[in-house]
C-alpha cells in the first residue's frame, strides 16, 4: 500500500475532489496546512512586503500500490495552474493498514 | 429655541447606537468574505466612519443641511461647523448634526459591499471621500436638507433613498467598474465565520431601532410607531427570506439574517409614516423580493460580493414604493395609494428612479476616475494573498 | 394621558437593549455547544424572537394584556393591535407593548437550551408558537396583565416567575420529552467557544439593566434602584460562584459568567422591591445555588443541556422567594419576611409553584403532543453530522 | 431636588453602556494576547468589574465622594450607601453612584495590561481590591468629590487624570513589579484575534459616548459637545495613527483601532470644555505621540504587555495638558492656553504630575506589597501552558 | 522504528488515548483533519443533503517496530463503534527518528 | 527521498524557519497540532492539574537522501531549549515525489 501527500491549493481542492469521485476514489483525509515551495513565498510591491507561508491544502489518500500513479496523476491535473505554489505530491510506502470497523486487514 | 431633556436624551443614546452600526457593518460583512480579509472590511468600516466624520464636520454637512442652492446642495454656512452650536430646538444643533453623521458614515460602510477582497487601501479613501461628498450630501439634502425631492413632498423617513438606494446601487457601479474577484465562478468563495456576520446582524438590528425610531427626532408617538414597524419588518424579512430558501432548498442562516436586514431597509423610509399591519406586508415582501435579486446577481455572475445592491438597492427601491403605498395619514400625516393617494406613489417613484440614476451613474464616474488616476484594484498577487496580509500586514487569527 | 419625553426616550432605548439579549442568548448558548451547532444555536435564538414578534403583534400581546377573563388570559381585544396606539400614559401603548414583546421572544429563546443540538427547525417552530401562545401569554398576563397573581398581590418587578420560571422549567420539560442527546455522558461535550459565551453573558447582563430598570416604566429613581441592585447581584453571583467552583477546583470562566446570569435572573422579580444590601444576599445565594443545582443536574444525567433549569428555573425561584423576604416598602411599597410581613413570602411561595408547575406541565404536554404529530428530534445522522450542515447547510467557520 | 426624566434617562443608559465598556477591554486585550491566554484576559475584565462593584457600594463611593477630608479624601458617611437614596438633584443619587461605579471598575480593568498572561488570580482579586481603594479612590475624590484637585480648579471632565492616567502609569508600575513575559523579546508574541480586539474596539468606541456624554450628568447642549468632539477625536485619533504607521510601513488595523483609543484617551478630559475643531487637534496629536510612546517602550523591551501605558497613560496626560491648552469659555465656562490662560494649563500640567506620579508610586507599592506576600506571578509551567488552561481549566476554542 | 497514522472519530479519542496509556504508550501527536472513507460520508433526508467530509483526529505515534502490532490493536479496539466512519489505521516506516532535546538518536 | 517530520516548540519556529533558509531549505509546510512526549505534559501545583496536550508545531519537509541528515541536524539544533517537551523529529522514506507545476518528477 502507499500514502500518497498531497499539498494542493485550497481553491483547487473541490476539482481534485471530483475528479478522484469520477475514477472512484473516495476516501481521503484533508488537513489546512501553510506552506511554502522551492520559490519562498510571494514577494509584494517589488519586494517591500513577503508573505512566505500560504494557506494550502494537504490531502492524505491510502491506495493499494497499483493505484498510486494513477492517482498522483489525477491530482496533478485537477490541481494543476501553472503559477507558482501549485504544489507537490510525495508517495510513501506503507506496511500495512486496517479498517477500523471491520478489522479487515490489508497489508502491501 | 428650548432644548428637551427626554428628546435630547433620546436623540444622544440613538446616535451611539447608529454609530454602532458601522463596526456591525464590518462584523456582517467580514463574516461573509474568505478568513484573508476579514480584517481588511473590518478595517474599511472604520476606515469609512472616520473620513466621513472628517468631512462631515469640515464641510460635509453644511453641502447636506446649509441653505438650499437651486434645490440642489446646501450652501457653505456650516463650514467648519460654524453656527451649529449647542442649542436648538427641542436638541442641539450639534447633535442633529452628529446623528447625520451617523448615517453618512454608515452608507459609505455599506458600499464596500462591491469592491470587497479586492480594493487599494488608498484608493478607497479617495473614493470614499469624493462618494460621500458627491453622491451622499447630495442626495441628503435633496431628502432632509430642503432640496427638490423634500418639495416636491417624497418621503423618506429614515434613508431609504439616501442610506440605502444610494449605497445599494452606488455599490453595483463600483463592482462593475472594479471588476469580479479573481476566481469568481470558479471556485466556491463560502462565508469563512457565519457567526460574526450574524453577531454584525444582530448589532445592525440594535442600531436600527436608533436609525428609524431616532427619525423622528424626538422621543414621542412616532418614534415608537417607527420602533415597532422596523422590528416587525425585521422580523418578516427574515422568516419570508428563511421561508423562500427553504423552499428552494435549505434554509441557511444567511438567508435568515439577508431577510432581517432586508425588512430593515423596506422599512427605513416607511417607518414613520405606516403601521404595523402594513409593517408585515412590507417586511415580507422585501425578504422575497431581495432574495429574488439575489438570485438574480449570482446567475448573471455579477461579483457584487456581499449584496448590498440586492439587500438596500432594491430593499431600499421597493422601501420607497412601499411608502407611497402603505403611507397612512393617521400615522405620518400622509396617505399613500391604498388610501387612494396616487400621487404621493407617483412622488416616491421618481424620488426613487432619480436617486438610483443618479447614484448608480455618479458613482460609476467617480469609481472610473479613481481607477484611472491612481487604480481601484490591488495587485494579483495581492488579491491571493488577500487584504489583511497583503495591505495590513495582520492575520485575522493565528 | 400625557406622554413623557424623558420616560419614553428610556423605553425606547431600553426596548432595544432587551432586543439584543436574545442574540445575546444565541451567542451564549452557541459558544456552549459544539461547533457543529453554532450556527444552529444563533438561528434558533432570531427564529424565537422574529415568531414571536409575529405572534405578539398579531393576537399574543392582546392574550397577555387585553380585558382579563377571570384572572386567566387577556381578552381579543386588542388583536392585531387594535387600538394600540402612539399615545398612552408616561409612555406610547405601542412602546409598552413592543417592550414586552422583547421580553416575550427572549423568554422562547432560553428554552432552546432544553433542546440544544437536537431540535428539527420545523418543529421548534411550531413548539415556539404553541409555547408562547398557552405558557407565556397567560403567565405574563397573570403577573402584568390584571391576573389571578397581581389580583394575589404577588410581585414580580421584570419577569422572574414571567420569564425566568417558565423558561427553566419549561427547558426541563422539553429535555425530559427529546431525551439526551447522542453520546450524552459518554464521552465529554466541552464548549467549544467560550470567549463567545462570555460575550453573549456581557450583552445580556447589558441588556438586562434595560430589562430590570426599565420595568419601572419610567425614568425615575425606583429604574435607578431596580439598576444598582440588577449590577450588584450580577457581581456578587459571579464571585459566588467563582468561588464555590474554585473550592471545589477550577474556577472556570463558565462558572462566573453562569453566576453572574444567576445573579441577573434572582433580582429580575425583586429590582423595584429591594434594596442594595438584600442584592449582595440574593446574587450571592443565587450564585451558590444555581451551581448547587446545576452539579445535582449534571450528577442525575440529565441532558437539560445548557442549563436554563439551573440557572433560570432555579435562580428565578430564589428570586421570586427572595422577593418576599428582602421586599422593604421603602422602595417599592411592600414590606417582605425580614420586616415581618409573611404574607407576602406566602404569596410569593404560592405563584412561584404556582408558575413552576403551569410551565413545566404545559410544555411537558405541549412538547409531546409535537413529538407525535411532527417528531420533535432530528435524525440521528443529521445530529450526528451537526445542525449546522444537517438543517441550515452551513458551517460555523471554514 | 427634582428629577428630570430626560436626565434620568439619559445617564442610566450611558451607565449601562459604560458597564459594556469593561467586557469590551476584555475583548480588545483578549484578541490580543495569545490564544492560551483569551479566556483570562476576559475573565480578568469580568472580575475587575465585579470586585470593584462591591467594593464601591460597601465603601468605596464613599472614599471617593463622601464629606471632603482634607481635600484628600471622602468621609465614611455613605458607607454601604447610606443615604444614598432614589431622590436626587436632575438624577437619583443612586444612580450617579452607579455610573461612578462603571468609571471604577473599568479602571482596574485597563490596568491588566501590565500583567497580561502571567498574573496569578488571587494576586489580582487583592491587588485590585487594594488598587481601587488606595489608587482609584482618591484620585476620584480630588477631581469630582471635591478634593484638592477640585479646589485648584484642575479640570477633568470624564476622566483623563481618574480613568487614564492612573491606569496607564499604574499598568507601567505594575509591568515593572511583575517582570517581563517568559520568552517576551525572544520571539513574536502576536495578536491572536485581531477582529476581536476591532470588536472590542467598536464597543469601546460606543461606550465611550456615554462615558464622556454621560459626563455632562444632563442631557442637553454640553452632552452633545462631549459627544460630537468625542467622535472627532476618535476618528482623528485613527486616522493619525494609520498614517503614521503607514508611512514607516505598514497601515495595520491594529495601528487604526489604537489611534481611535487614543484619541478617546485624550478627548476625556477636555469634551466638556473645548470644541470640534480643537478635537481634531487633539485626536489627531493623540495619536501621534501615543505611536511614538508604543515604539518607545518596545525598543526600551519594556513588556507593559497591552499598552495601557502609552495609551491610556500617554494619551491621558496630553489630554490633560490639551485641556489646558484648547479649553473654550464658551462651552464649559473656562478658557485654556490659546485664549490666554496660561494659569489654567500649568494646573492642568500640575494635576496631570501629581496624578502621575501618585498613581505610578503607590501602584508600584502595592504591587511590590502583593508579590511580597503572596507572589504576583503565575508558575513558569502556568505561564508556559497559559493561563487558561492553567488556571480556569478551559481553552478559548476547540 | 514504524510510523502509525490512525483516523479515529473525535468523540473516540479520550478512549483510545487512555487505552494507550494503560499500555504505557504516551507519546502522540493530534491533528484536526476533516474526511471521508470509502463510504463517501453520510447521506441525509434520502440522499438531499450529502455531508461528504466529516471531522476527523487523526493521531501519529512514533513507536520502536515491536510496538507497532499492539498499539495498532489498541487503537483499534478503543475506537471502534461498529458503525461507518470509524476510521483507518496505517503503519509507515521510519528510517530513523530523533529527540530534539537529550539527541538520543534511534534508528530503526 | 525523505519526509522528515519534526514536532517542535511553537515559539521555535521562526528560529527553525531561518536556520533552513539560511542552509537554502526553503520548502516545508507547517500544521498546528497537539501533541505530548513520553513525559505525559506538563503537571502544576504539585500534581493537582495536569495538562496532557501541548500546541506544538508539525514540519513537514521533503527533502533528496543526501541531505536528509543535514536538515535534522539544522531542526534540532534551532529547536533545542534543553527542557522537557523540545520534541522529535522522524525521517520516513519517500518512493518518489512529484512537482505538480512542472510534471518534473524526482524519484528516490
Ligand atoms: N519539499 C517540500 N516539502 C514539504 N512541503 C512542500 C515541499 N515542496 C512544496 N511543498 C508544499 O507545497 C506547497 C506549494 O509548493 P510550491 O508549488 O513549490 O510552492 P511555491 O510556488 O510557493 O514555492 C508549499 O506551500 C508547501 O506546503
Ligand atoms: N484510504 C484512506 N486514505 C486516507 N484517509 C482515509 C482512508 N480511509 C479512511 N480514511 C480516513 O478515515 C476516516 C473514516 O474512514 P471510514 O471509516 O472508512 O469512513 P466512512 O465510513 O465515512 O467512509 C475518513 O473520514 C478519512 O479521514
Ligand atoms: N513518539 C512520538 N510519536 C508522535 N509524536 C511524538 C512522539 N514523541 C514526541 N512527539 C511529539 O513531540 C512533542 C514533544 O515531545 P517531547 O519533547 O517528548 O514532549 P514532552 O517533553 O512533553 O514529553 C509532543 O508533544 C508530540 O507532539
Amino acid at each position: 500500500m502507499k500514502m500518497i501527500i498531497a499539498y494542493i491549493r485550497p481553491e483547487r481542492f473541490d476539482r481534485v475532489k471530483e475528479a478522484l469521485v469520477e475514477k472512484g476514489f473516495f476516501a481521503l483525509s484533508v488537513t489546512e496546512i501553510r506552506g511554502r515551495g522551492a520559490q519562498k513565498g510571494i514577494t509584494l510591491r517589488g519586494g517591500k512586503v513577503s508573505i512566505d507561508l500560504l494557506p494550502k491544502l494537504k490531502l492524505e489518500i491510502g491506495v493499494e500500490d497499483t493505484f498510486a500513479e494513477s492517482v498522483v496523476h489525477i491530482i496533478r491535473e485537477a490541481a494543476w495552474t501553472g503559477k507558482v505554489g501549485d504544489g507537490r505530491i510525495f508517495v510513501l510506502p506503507v506496511d500495512f493498514s486496517v479498517r477500523v470497523r471491520d478489522e479487515n486487514i490489508t497489508t502491501a | 429655541m428650548v432644548l428637551d431633556s427626554g428628546d435630547t436624551a433620546f436623540i444622544l443614546i440613538c446616535t451611539a447606537m447608529v454609530v454602532l452600526m458601522t463596526p456591525g457593518v464590518g462584523l456582517f460583512y467580514g463574516g461573509l468574505v474568505r478568513r484573508k480579509n476579514f480584517i481588511s472590511m473590518l478595517a474599511l468600516a472604520f476606515i469609512a466612519f472616520s473620513i466621513v466624520t472628517l468631512q462631515w464636520v469640515t464641510f460635509g454637512y453644511s453641502l447636506a443641511f446649509g441653505p438650499d442652492i437651486a434645490g440642489l446642495i446646501g450652501g457653505l454656512d456650516y463650514v467648519g461647523l460654524a453656527g451649529v452650536g449647542m442649542d436648538g430646538e427641542g436638541i442641539p444643533d450639534l447633535l442633529f448634526m452628529v446623528f447625520q453623521l451617523a448615517f453618512a458614515g454608515l452608507t459609505l460602510a455599506i458600499l464596500t459591499s462591491g469592491v470587497a477582497e479586492r480594493i487599494k487601501l488608498s484608493a478607497f479613501i479617495v473614493f470614499g471621500l469624493l462618494w460621500t461628498t458627491l453622491v451622499y450630501d447630495p442626495l441628503a439634502h435633496w431628502a432632509w436638507g430642503g432640496g427638490w425631492a423634500a418639495s416636491l413632498g417624497a418621503l423618506d423617513f429614515a434613508g431609504g433613498t439616501v442610506v440605502h438606494i444610494s449605497s445599494g446601487f452606488g455599490a453595483l457601479a463600483l463592482a462593475l467598474v472594479i471588476g469580479k474577484r479573481a476566481g469568481f465562478g470558479q471556485y466556491s468563495m463560502e462565508a469563512h465565520n457565519i457567526p460574526m456576520t450574524l453577531l454584525g446582524g444582530a448589532l445592525l438590528w440594535f442600531g436600527w431601532f436608533a436609525f428609524n425610531a431616532g427619525s423622528a427626532l424626538a422621543a414621542d408617538g412616532l418614534a415608537a410607531n417607527a420602533f415597532v414597524v422596523t422590528n416587525i419588518a425585521a422580523a418578516t424579512g427574515a422568516l419570508a427570506w428563511l421561508a423562500a430558501a427553504w423552499i428552494k432548498g435549505t434554509p441557511a442562516s444567511i438567508g435568515m439574517i439577508s431577510g432581517a436586514i432586508a425588512g430593515l431597509v423596506a422599512i427605513t423610509p416607511a417607518a414613520g409614516f405606516v403601521g404595523p399591519m402594513a409593517a408585515i406586508a412590507i417586511g415580507g415582501v422585501a425578504g422575497i423580493i431581495c432574495y429574488g435579486a439575489l438570485l438574480f446577481r449570482t446567475n448573471r455572475g455579477l461579483d457584487e460580493s456581499l449584496d448590498a445592491w440586492a439587500i438596500h438597492g432594491v430593499g431600499g427601491f421597493w422601501g420607497a414604493l412601499a411608502t407611497g403605498i402603505f403611507a397612512a395619514a393617521a400615522i405620518g400625516g400622509v396617505d399613500g395609494l391604498i388610501y387612494g393617494n396616487v400621487n404621493q406613489f407617483l412622488i416616491q417613484a421618481l424620488d426613487a428612479f432619480v436617486a438610483m440614476g443618479y447614484a448608480f451613474g455618479m458613482t460609476y464616474l467617480i469609481a472610473k476616475v479613481v481607477d484611472k488616476v491612481i487604480g481601484l484594484r490591488v495587485s494579483e498577487e495581492e488579491e491571493y494573498v488577500g487584504l489583511d496580509l497583503a495591505l495590513h500586514g495582520e492575520s485575522a487569527t493565528t
